[in-house]
């Protein structure tokens, strides 16, 4: 097997002073489709927080291409890309501006590049529209339409299907299945049952600690 | 080794292990001094020529002034610790330093206003001294309040610290700020000048009142963080333990009575 | 895709927020007008508060103008990072291997010129409002301009740090006042003395000197407190 | 179950947005002081920005007083309802049966309690420091009261106003400002017609009856306000 | 058949000028259960917040018991209970003070029904936890946790399912079909497959304007 490119080793994430859940051992080769699933509170948001480096880990290590991100934090910015609960679209901008925006974050971007993405996510025609006045779901395809702009090798997506209808959700699906078979890794979080063919799953209700033991 | 020394140093439950055994001579010495100094000081220290019984003020005012602004770089010092050797202790002797520093500068700024009274004839001037006072009170408030409303507990020491670190740099440049500007403005002060033209049957009692401040100032700091540390650590096993000890010692004393 | 590691553009990103920043502030074009206005307006509520007379008001005119930019550009510093971090913008801007010292000054520079400068500029008119001496204007508008600078800086990171909160407007006064009172201080007398023809070039270089000082140390401070922000 | 219909409690949804409200700032407990640090600070920085001799202090004293709890009030006025627009509560505001007035005035009361009624409490503290002539000290306090009461209902109605925009603070600051000048004008002259030995009672009595109109009219204005920012 | 409750009347509704769907007709008696469907931007929020009274109808009426809501605000204030996107929890009250000033504003509601409630949402034991504390999902069940404290006939719900774990959908399903059994009237908006054995459908797809006609 390839080596893996991103491994947790023994992590534990704690969140003022409780345990969420200790120990999970996870080892993601390029090609890796993973679901962390969990109840309410379980703590993925957490653990998706962790892994990126948003959150100190309480224990354990992340590791990329075999060091531990804290020692090269720029190297693992390059190949990520994060879409969280948030939606960091500029109501008072343009759709087009929005991306333009994201995307100088990450290697640079074009306008036709931009198109093409929106063009994906079902949002043609709306490049000039200011982003107030989206709905739900058109606000949370601009951000997916970074999908289809980045480099990145990692995606770390926290509920992406939130708020899609049902065409957008297996169009999203299929695209996280066609970045994991071009060897990247896809890790995220869904509370709905979904259509794609095959992915891992990560169930963080096997970590939980036992129920004295939440606080050291 | 030194390093291991340092790491358990950073441990809470050592320190309030360890401090436990200090305070039983600490505490006792604190007061003696405090008690000795302050009333050789207001009782006992010969009658100033100039502003007769009044100026036996400073005993309490000068001292606290000085730690006043020694605590801040205490608080500081700490914080830095903390954020470049991640360590727990030293953010909760940064977090019970503020209130202390302010207490003291509270003090400060109240017997002056109570000096100014019979010297200047009002309770408040506009003095560079003054007003360095109030800014410093400005500072340790601005760290009292950021920690409070905080909303995460690390996220609160942190971010204190950093505060402590760009006042350290601040703190000088105001200084020297409200000196230029005040000179520019106003002639000189009618404050004693210099510690020099002190008698020494007053110096001594300040030079003592001085060293009580310092003990008493580390007694208050042991005390809050004693406290900070059994607030924060009080869902740990080792507080519980501890929680159940002085518990049942409590139940024996009072089964013991009749 | 490890290509990605090669050849990265920095400026990319600092480019990126200054025009997204100030695309922004001209969509929403009240935000430059804003904190001008509350500078008019307080300037305009002295004469009103106090005896107008102009011996009085010409005397106490540097301190006030400089005092009402001060508050003035405090009152706009709440906004700096407040919607960058409820939107998760901060977020990507921490996540991206852009430096966030960059981000940061890029965020600043943006607030300095849609705030401070244009506060700078207007200054004179103010000036002639409160009959201030005719040695003071020039004084006043440079030594405006690079203390506002200075004041954005040391805002920044007060914003940074109070990001987080609920109610952060005021928590920022009580952090922020203290830091900003040299400034104050060094300004306003830097505009007495041109006026009282003592010359007004030893201020200006204590003031250059600090405008130096804070954009090497303010940004990383603040980018500091923004990682701190963020993560809880 | 439309025996909901019936009997239904007005004062319920009153007492729990005040107890809601009175919650939330005890909670967040730097929301009372931080006016009041805005106040003390901008006052502070009075003497540092003038000439501090003390007869120039006092003669500027109480206008000074007045314009800054004036913006001290300001300040605040912005996060009155930004918080309940953010997250819908305004919405169930408006969706509930409780008449939008009570509601509007429950919050008011709260935001007085805790940003006016201190700032005039402290108020004299103030006037020792500027050296506020001993006459002045009473009819500070008194109007105060009343003159913060009036510029929390005022506020509210900016607030309500801009609360939809995503900058308000300032736009806020310009709705405001003229609704504001005549309380600073007649406030600040009755402090100094009572140091002049004139007598404070007339201007305390206009001051009086503007609350007395204020509280009929501004929660309802308010109100409407709030109704149209909400449907967008 | 009952008497409709509610009744939509020809109902178009309009965003910025641009009309999003005209023609509208629904009868709602007791004991309706109604998914509005549509894809992103069909105008269910829009849809949804016309009918709560929030925005105006570009033609149309919405009529409550027979009489039409703008002539009988209150009545029908006392009848509703709405649920959107937003979250109006504060972060820095705890979850029973939360449920305390929201239920304050209908009917009155006992400390006894609120952790009566809680349990039901499966926040037992998060009383006293302050609500910035809480995930995603966490957040969302205080807010659903008025719907066991309501004493409202007409349930409107936007995307109720948002950031619930499985177990979590599955009771809020029975909840509502319950409320529909007892008489009231559930309206609500979802992208996600439901298990609900039944439920009548408002395919907004359908009312779309003709591709010329959207500005008229
Ligand atoms: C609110 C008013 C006052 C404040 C805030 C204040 C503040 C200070 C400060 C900061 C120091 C410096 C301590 C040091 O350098 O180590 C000090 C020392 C001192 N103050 Fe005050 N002071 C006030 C009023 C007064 C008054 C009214 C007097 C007497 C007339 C006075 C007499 C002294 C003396 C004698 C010292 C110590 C000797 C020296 O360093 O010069 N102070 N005070
Ligand atoms: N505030 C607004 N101003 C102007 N237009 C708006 C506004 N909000 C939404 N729109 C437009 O109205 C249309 C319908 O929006 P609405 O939010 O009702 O959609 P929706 O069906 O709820 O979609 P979703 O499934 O994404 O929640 C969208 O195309 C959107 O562009
Ligand atoms: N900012 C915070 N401070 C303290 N505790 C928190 C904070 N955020 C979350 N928690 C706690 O951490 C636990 C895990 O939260 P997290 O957001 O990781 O859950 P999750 O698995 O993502 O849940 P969901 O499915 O609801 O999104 C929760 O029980 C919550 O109470
Ligand atoms: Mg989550
Ligand atoms: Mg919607």
């Amino acid at each position: 097997m390839s080596e893996p490119l991103l491994t947790l080793d023994n992590l534990s994430c704690e969140r003022d002073g409780r345990l969420l859940f200790s120990g999970v051992d996870c080892e993601c080769p390029a090609g890796t489709l993973l679901q962390v699933v969990g109840f309410n509170g379980a703590g993925k948001t957490t653990l998706l927080n962790t892994l990126t480096g948003l959150l100190p880990a309480a224990k354990g290590d992340i590791r990329w291409r075999g060091d531990s991100i804290r020692s090269q934090r720029q190297v693992f910015h390059q190949e990520l890309l994060y879409l969280g609960h948030q939606v960091p679209v500029k109501p008072q901008l343009t759709v087009r501006e929005n991306l333009l925006w994201l995307g100088a974050l990450n290697p640079p971007v074009t306008k036709d590049a931009i198109a093409e993405a929106l063009v994906q996510v079902d949002l043609a025609g709306f490049e000039h529209s200011p982003s107030f006045a989206l709905s739900a779901g058109q606000k949370r395809r601009v951000l997916l339409a970074q999908l289809y702009l980045s480099r990145a090798t990692l995606w770390v997506l926290d509920e992406p299907f939130t708020a899609i209808d049902k065409a957008g959700v297996l169009k999203l699906e299929a695209t996280m299945a066609r970045h994991a078979e071009q060897g990247g890794i896809v890790l995220f979080t869904s509370h709905q049952p979904l259509a794609m063919a095959e992915f891992a799953v990560l169930d963080l209700s096997q970590f939980q600690p036992a129920p004295g033991e939440a606080y050291v | 080794m030194a390093w291991q020394w340092f790491h358990r140093l950073g441990s809470p439950r050592w320190f309030y292990e360890k401090s436990s055994r200090w305070l039983v001579w600490f505490a006792p010495l604190t007061l003696v001094l405090m008690v000795v100094g302050i009333s050789w000081g207001l009782g006992f220290a010969p009658i100033d020529s100039k502003q007769g019984n009044s100026y036996r003020i400073i005993f309490i005012h000068m001292p606290a002034a000085a730690l006043a602004l020694a605590g801040y770089y205490i608080m500081a010092i700490a914080g830095a610790v903390g954020l470049i050797w991640k360590m727990k202790l030293p953010f909760m002797v940064m977090k019970s330093a503020a209130p202390i520093g302010a207490a003291l500068t509270v003090l400060t700024l109240a017997t002056g206003s109570l000096w100014g009274h019979p010297t200047w004839g009002t309770f408040w001037e506009w003095d560079a001294r003054n007003i360095f006072m109030l800014v410093l009170l400005f500072l340790y408030a601005g760290i009292v309040v950021l920690a409070e409303v905080y909303p995460s507990r690390d996220a609160a020491d942190k971010a204190c610290a950093i505060l402590a670190l760009v006042g350290t740099i601040n703190v000088p440049i105001i200084y020297k700020s409200v000196d230029w500007w005040y000179s520019l403005h106003q002639p000189a002060s009618i404050k004693l000048t210099g510690g020099s033209s002190i008698h020494p049957s007053m110096l001594y009692p300040l030079l003592l009142c001085i060293l009580a401040y310092y003990c008493f100032y580390t007694l208050a700091l042991i005390l809050y963080t004693r406290r900070e540390i059994l607030v924060r650590e009080s869902r740990t096993k080792w507080v519980a333990e501890l929680a159940q000890a002085k518990f049942s010692q409590s139940q024996n004393a009072s089964g013991g009575a009749p | 895709m490890s290509d990605a590691q090669h050849g990265y553009p920095l400026g990319a990103g600092f480019r990126a927020i200054i025009r997204r920043d100030l695309t922004s502030v001209w969509r929403n074009r009240s935000d430059i007008a804003s904190p001008l206005v509350f500078f008019l307006i307080s300037i305009t509520l002295l004469p009103l508060g106090v005896d107008p007379s102009d011996k009085l008001l010409a005397t106490i005119a540097p301190g006030m103008i400089w005092i009402m930019a001060l508050l003035a550009t405090l009152l706009s510093l709440d906004s700096l990072f407040r919607q960058d971090y409820d939107d998760g913008s901060l977020t990507q801007f921490i996540l991206s291997p852009q430096p966030l010292y960059l981000t940061v000054l890029a965020k600043v520079i943006v607030h300095w010129l849609t705030t401070g400068l244009p506060l700078a500029i207007i200054a004179p008119l103010l000036g002639v409002m409160l009959s201030l001496p005719s040695g003071g204007y020039w004084p006043l508008v440079i030594s405006l301009t690079i203390g506002t600078a200075i004041m954005s800086l040391i805002g920044a990171l007060g914003a940074a740090l109070t990001v987080c909160l609920r109610s952060s407007a005021l928590v920022l006064t009580l952090i922020i006042m203290p830091l900003y009172l040299p400034v104050l201080i060094i300004g306003a007398n830097t505009v007495s003395s041109a006026i009282a023809g003592v010359g007004a070039a030893q201020g200006l270089a204590l003031l250059g000197a600090a405008l130096a000082m804070a954009v090497l140390i303010m940004p990383l401070a603040a980018a500091g407190a923004l990682r701190i922000s963020s993560n809880h």
